[in-house]
């Protein structure tokens, strides 16, 4: 099912005129603050009324603003979770769950996951019973998942899920919106201005900027153009690597076989054969022409420049081919031409095993290669 | 209290103020949320008319309600006579006591609720419509329980007020035994009657009491209710 | 049928209308059709009102003739039915036990009587007592000298409150409500008849029940006006 | 609306009443704002009968709390003996109009002040205490200035009730011409005598068109604060 | 002026009991979610009276449970930035500011800082005559930080004052937080869970865990500790360095000395002679036994090994001293096993200089080494 967005918008000084494809899978919609991204999902959601377009899901049109079809939000078959987690104060986090899988029963539709599921997939067994108001930030939010999930959505949209939370609460759900992306069939719009959520989670990228969608396309394609390096910031530039789990090494590693060669990182959680995605970011690669001895580093991989693009400031970004896997590099232009670096010459990028954080290491599908499983 | 406390007259008239009390609220209390909710929620041309106009009891003196109610709903009155016909008359009964009691608490009412109304987060009633609720059912599941303290409070307030009201019932449907004599018209008949404080004050403590007995009982329910709402 | 029969009574009358009733539920011989009488007590003008507006009244005892004039003009008395049931006199009374008993004539120096305090009516322009009041000072040309001091209370008996409680040292009520108060307030003096209309309570049937007929005869009979009497009434 | 159209009688009820109820505010506002704050705030044994005490007024006959007002402010009363000895004696005079209407009106300021005293974010006075304001300066600089609405709306709807009052007042005060006879008293004395309905009926107007006029103005005005404070 | 804290205090299930000491200067409060810092604060500011113990400022005693003194909040002398700006709504961005200093006034006490000052040093000056509800998160910050400094306060807590902000506004904030340091007198209590921000800001860090002190110290000597590792979350640790530019280069690097040598880093402010802080990621740094060549990292430093520290993942942490710095290298067992690093080992320690980041590098006086002009 793919989901067709086309609309025209002013709200006070700003105007949105976006139109992008979402097709299965996750659709990130990236941007910064301002940029419209919610006013784009509350116009998919129908909690706004745009001036003019059209929003389609499937064959469904869910507004046309010429035809004048309106569907109202309650009978879109959408899962929204908000930023604050918005859950009903009055009801335990059980009726919580069901609230939005009992008017879908009601319609006639059945959840696609089961509660039991969600429950598990979610890890919040131990709090059905309890109240909102006492949940921590992260637990709110991942209830509020489950419920948008169990209305048998059509859709999800997700608007920051986790920008309210902090770093330990985030690394504790992403896994969560991993299964989420590889276990159910739910197309999901989801909403960051993380880069690194974006790259664990994307298969599509669509980067707005006051109110215009300024690129769209593959996830891992879009994160490995150098650029694409300014509109992402400098610090969060770096591509997406998938593999597969190779083998657990007794050290604590777990070796990952790329299309470049064998990566070495710190212990993943996979079975050998399972499906894996790493970040990795573009300055953490170093670039040596000759291949070098005595390193601390552990990942030396053969690879061909592809691009280099001069930003403004010292860096540049190179693009490098590790036998059909895309990597970006972000080096100092000094350095870019001591070592000469060019379109085609051939080098090493060599990496730490330990700049590979839990936080860049994901589970399941990459975002160009759909999981067979899914 | 001892039965014999009170004459069986007295009692009648504390029976028959609490059934008129208690009915004023419950019949009203459905026309209250929706007006409270209008007057907070929806911006539509008159608004401020209706608001003017749920306030007229609080604003008039209470005769002069009584007054109005007796011309409008009186046999002769335009509207009187159609309720008669539906042989729904309140004139002179106990009904239209409970008229005069709903009109007159319903300003107190309508603004407690609509406070409630104001406070509860429309993001919470998005929440719930794109999870499939239609507009009746994000109120009757999210709104309403929401606004329930303030309502118990609104409800609670109008009960004491109706428990109170006076000029306006024996203006309107007179002050019959049995029929139409609340407390306060019995205690205004005591007072008529020189040297009978000690009887007016007699009713005037159960007026009270029960009054009070309500109000604490509802600051007590909307505590339990907000506590429940915010959670622990 | 046992339905009650319903009267509509002017407040001041209540005390002597509930021993009455209270004889009529008593000697149930003295009538033989006799069902409960349960009476309504407000202003003559609310009870008038509620008439007019079709009120299940059986009799009606107003406190002055003009209301039972209004009633009767929408003919809704029961034709002969009506009569002076009562009269009352007017009186000066004082909160002070021992004041000193005067006599109501144009020399009394009623404003020297009151200084800087104040004299309890009902109202002047609205209410029975307060009407025939100021008729009296009026004519007997008193009226101006006190007119600024008058306090007026919404009905008699709160005149009479004011009074007894020693708010107003002076007041003007009905011999029957000086005495129901008792000893809380002193008689002073009482106005002369002919100084003010005269003071009469008409009563009526408005429906034709014999039951409301036996009732009303009752009101005219020896032992109610017995009564009336009693409480301070003139009978005629 | 031309002078004549009322007499002067009648205009000077009108302007009595405007001055009973304005000063029946004013000088009731600072205590409604107090009680109002301690309720909201103060955990105190007896909090539950401040709270009930407030309430009374509405729970009571009008009649009956005029009765009592007599018994206490009248000159026999205790308070009204003090403060007659001090020269401020209230009994058949303007001024206990005014405490007559203000006691009716009180539990109706309370409840709207003490609403917003309610909604006042804490953390913004823990704020200003660590920028070296004492709990007064606190109170008058954050806390007043942020339940401006609320005690906006809370002065209004007392006074729109104030203009309304009749029953306390005629009991306590009397009806004395350019003295006590407020509106409400004249529009009664009116419905006393047979056929005056039409003399009533232009009073009630009068007296509807002011305390309409206050409360639309109220709602203008604490919409605006809350604009204000709300930002924009 | 020294602050010197010791508070036993219960709520809940929850216990305090910490005692530590502040000297001037920037002490930064450590702890995760949940550790007691904002109840420390609390205490500190008056807001809450814990059960027993005893705080004071200087000479000046706030609170003394068992002598029973107590000092109301408003007579502490203290600025207090809170989480959430808490500006008041109804005052303009200019009454705000002075609110505090007409108190101060009152008591007979001069802002160290002007109005005029403070409103250039935040770059508030065109926020003047907006409310607070027009402002950004940011730029609310920034407002109650002028705020709290324009009430003459003689210490000043800070609890988490860029938490509610996207990383965007925190880098816009911090230099004025450094500034803050570096320009007035008023010693800090910064609360914090971020160590980049402890690393740019502290001088003195307080780690809590569970309401209690596990580790107090400078900052320098704390974060380059590798024994602090588990502590602040091994994706964070990294130790600071503080030198002086030395000069800017033409392709936009900034060459800096430190004690173990020049260093080069992307371009810096400040003139040639300024201090300046670099904070490294201990996960950003290579070693190397033999000098490696024809690497696109620039920066190449001999460096002697201290420390190795065996964590519980694949991971060791190495301190590695520069001439005198303490560095702090993150590598893999294996690594650290091949290179047979040990105390005493010489090796070159490789940093990228595009791998330090605009977040890293902080102006201004180190931990370690007061400013003098400061
Ligand atoms: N009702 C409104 N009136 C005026 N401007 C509005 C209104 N609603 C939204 N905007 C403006 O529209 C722009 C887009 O807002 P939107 O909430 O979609 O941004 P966003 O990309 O979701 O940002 P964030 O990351 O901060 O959530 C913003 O500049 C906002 O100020
Ligand atoms: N009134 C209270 N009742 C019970 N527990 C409380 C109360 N106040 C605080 N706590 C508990 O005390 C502990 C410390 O709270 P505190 O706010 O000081 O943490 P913190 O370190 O500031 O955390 P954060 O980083 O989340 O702000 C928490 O576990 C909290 O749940
Ligand atoms: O509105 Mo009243 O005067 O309390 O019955
Ligand atoms: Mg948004
Ligand atoms: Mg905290």
């Amino acid at each position: 099912m793919s989901l067709s967005v086309e609309i025209r918008h002013r709200a006070g000084a700003f105007t949105l005129d976006a139109a992008f494809q979402a097709p299965s899978g996750v659709t990130a919609l990236f941007g910064r603050s301002g940029a419209g991204k919610t006013t784009v999902v509350n116009a998919v959601a129908g909690l706004i009324r745009p001036e003019a377009g059209r929003i389609t899901l499937g064959a469904r049109v869910l507004w046309d603003a010429s035809a004048r079809i309106w569907v109202p939000p309650h009978r879109r078959r959408i899962g929204y979770v908000f930023q604050q987690a918005r859950l009903f104060p009055h009801l335990s986090v059980a009726q919580n769950l069901s609230y939005g899988s009992w008017f879908a029963r009601r319609q006639g539709r059945a959840p696609a996951a089961k509660l039991a599921q969600v429950v598990e997939m979610l890890g919040i067994g131990p709090l059905l019973a309890r109240r909102p108001a006492t949940l921590s930030g992260g637990e709110a939010q991942r209830v509020a998942i489950g419920r948008a999930l169990l209305a048998a959505p059509e859709l999800l949209l997700l608007d920051e899920p986790l920008a309210a939370l902090d770093d330990a609460r985030k690394a504790e759900i992403l896994p969560y919106l991993e299964r989420l992306r590889d276990e159910t069939q739910v197309p999901v719009l989801y909403v960051s201005h993380a880069v690194s959520e974006i790259a664990r989670l994307a298969n599509t990228v669509v980067a707005l900027e006051q109110g215009r969608v300024v690129r769209a396309g593959p996830a891992e394609a879009l994160l490995a153009d150098p650029q694409v390096v300014p509109t992402l910031g400098v610090r969060e530039a770096g591509a997406v690597l998938t593999g597969r789990v190779r083998a657990h090494h007794e050290d604590g590693l777990t070796e990952l076989s790329l299309r470049g060669g064998p990566l070495l990182v710190p212990g993943v959680t996979g079975a050998p054969g399972d499906h894996v995605r790493v970040r990795v970011h573009a300055h953490d690669v170093i670039i040596a022409r000759a291949r070098p001895e005595g390193l601390s580093a552990l990942n030396i991989l053969p690879a061909t420049v592809r691009q280099v693009h001069q930003g403004a400031g010292p860096g540049v970004a190179v693009q490098l081919d590790l036998g059909g896997d895309l990597l970006l590099a972000r080096i100092t232009r000094r350095s870019a031409e001591a070592l000469a670096l060019a379109p085609g010459v051939t080098c090493h990028a060599i990496l730490k095993s330990v700049s590979v954080g839990p936080a860049d290491l994901g589970q399941g599908a990459g975002p160009g290669e759909p999981d067979p499983a899914g | 209290m001892p039965p014999n406390w009170l004459t069986p007259e007295e009692w009648t008239a504390v029976a028959l103020s609490l059934k008129v009390s208690f009915w004023a609220v419950v019949a009203s209390l459905p026309l209250g949320v929706f007006t409270a909710y209008a007057l907070a929620r929806w911006r539509f041309p008159g608004r401020q008319i209706l608001n003017g106009l749920v306030h007229l009891p609080l604003i008039l003196p209470p005769v002069v309600t009584g007054y109005l109610l007796l011309l409008s709903f009186g046999r002769q009155g335009w509207a009187g006579g159609l309720l008669d016909a539906l042989g729904l008359g309140v004139a002179f009964r106990w009904t239209g006591a409970a008229l005069a009691a709903a009109i007159m608490a319903f300003p107190l009412m309508v603004r407690a609720i609509r406070l409630s109304f104001e406070a509860v987060d429309p993001r919470l009633e998005e929440a719930a419509a794109t999870l499939g609720a239609s507009r009746l059912w994000v109120f009757l599941t999210v709104t309403l329980p929401l606004v329930a303290p303030g309502v118990i409070a609104g409800a609670v307030l109008a009960f004491a007020k109706a428990m109170g009201e006076f000029g306006a019932t024996i203006t309107f449907v007179s002050s019959i035994p049995g029929e139409t004599q609340t407390l306060p018209s019995a205690i205004y008949a005591f007072l008529q009657v020189p040297g009978a404080e000690g009887s007016a004050a007699r009713l005037v403590i159960v007026s009270v009491v029960v009054a009070l007995s309500a109000l604490f009982a509802s600051e007590w329910l909307a505590q339990r209710a907000a506590r429940r709402v915010s959670g622990a | 049928e046992d339905a009650p029969v319903t009267v509509f009574a002017a407040a001041s009358l209540k005390t002597a209308l509930d021993r009455i009733v209270a004889d009529w539920a008593a000697e149930p011989d003295a009538a033989p059709d006799a069902v409960p009488v349960r009476v309504s007590y407000a202003g003559s003008s609310a009870l008038a009102r509620q008439i007019l507006q079709g009120a299940p009244a059986d009799i009606f005892i107003s406190a002055n003739a003009d209301w039972m004039d209004r009633v009767e003009a929408e003919g809704l008395l029961i034709p002969g039915s009506r009569a002076d049931l009562l009269g009352n006199t007017l009186v000066l009374i004082a909160h002070d036990p021992d004041a000193a008993p005067v006599e109501i004539t144009a020399d009394l120096p009623l404003a020297q009587m009151l200084g800087e305090d104040r004299l309890a009516m009902a109202l002047v322009e609205a209410v029975p007592a307060g009407i025939y009041g100021r008729a009296a000072l009026s004519s007997l040309g008193l009226w101006d000298s006190v007119a600024a001091r008058v306090a007026q209370a919404d009905n008699v008996r709160a005149a009479l409150a004011l009074v007894s409680r020693g708010e107003a040292p002076l007041g003007i009520t009905y011999a029957t409500d000086a005495h129901a108060a008792g000893d809380a307030v002193q008689v002073l003096g009482a106005f002369p008849p002919d100084s003010h209309p005269p003071i009469i309570y008409p009563v009526a049937a408005l429906r034709d029940r014999p039951e409301a007929a036996a009732f009303l005869d009752w009101l005219r009979g020896p032992q109610a006006q017995a009564i009336f009497a009693d409480e301070g009434f003139t009978t005629p």
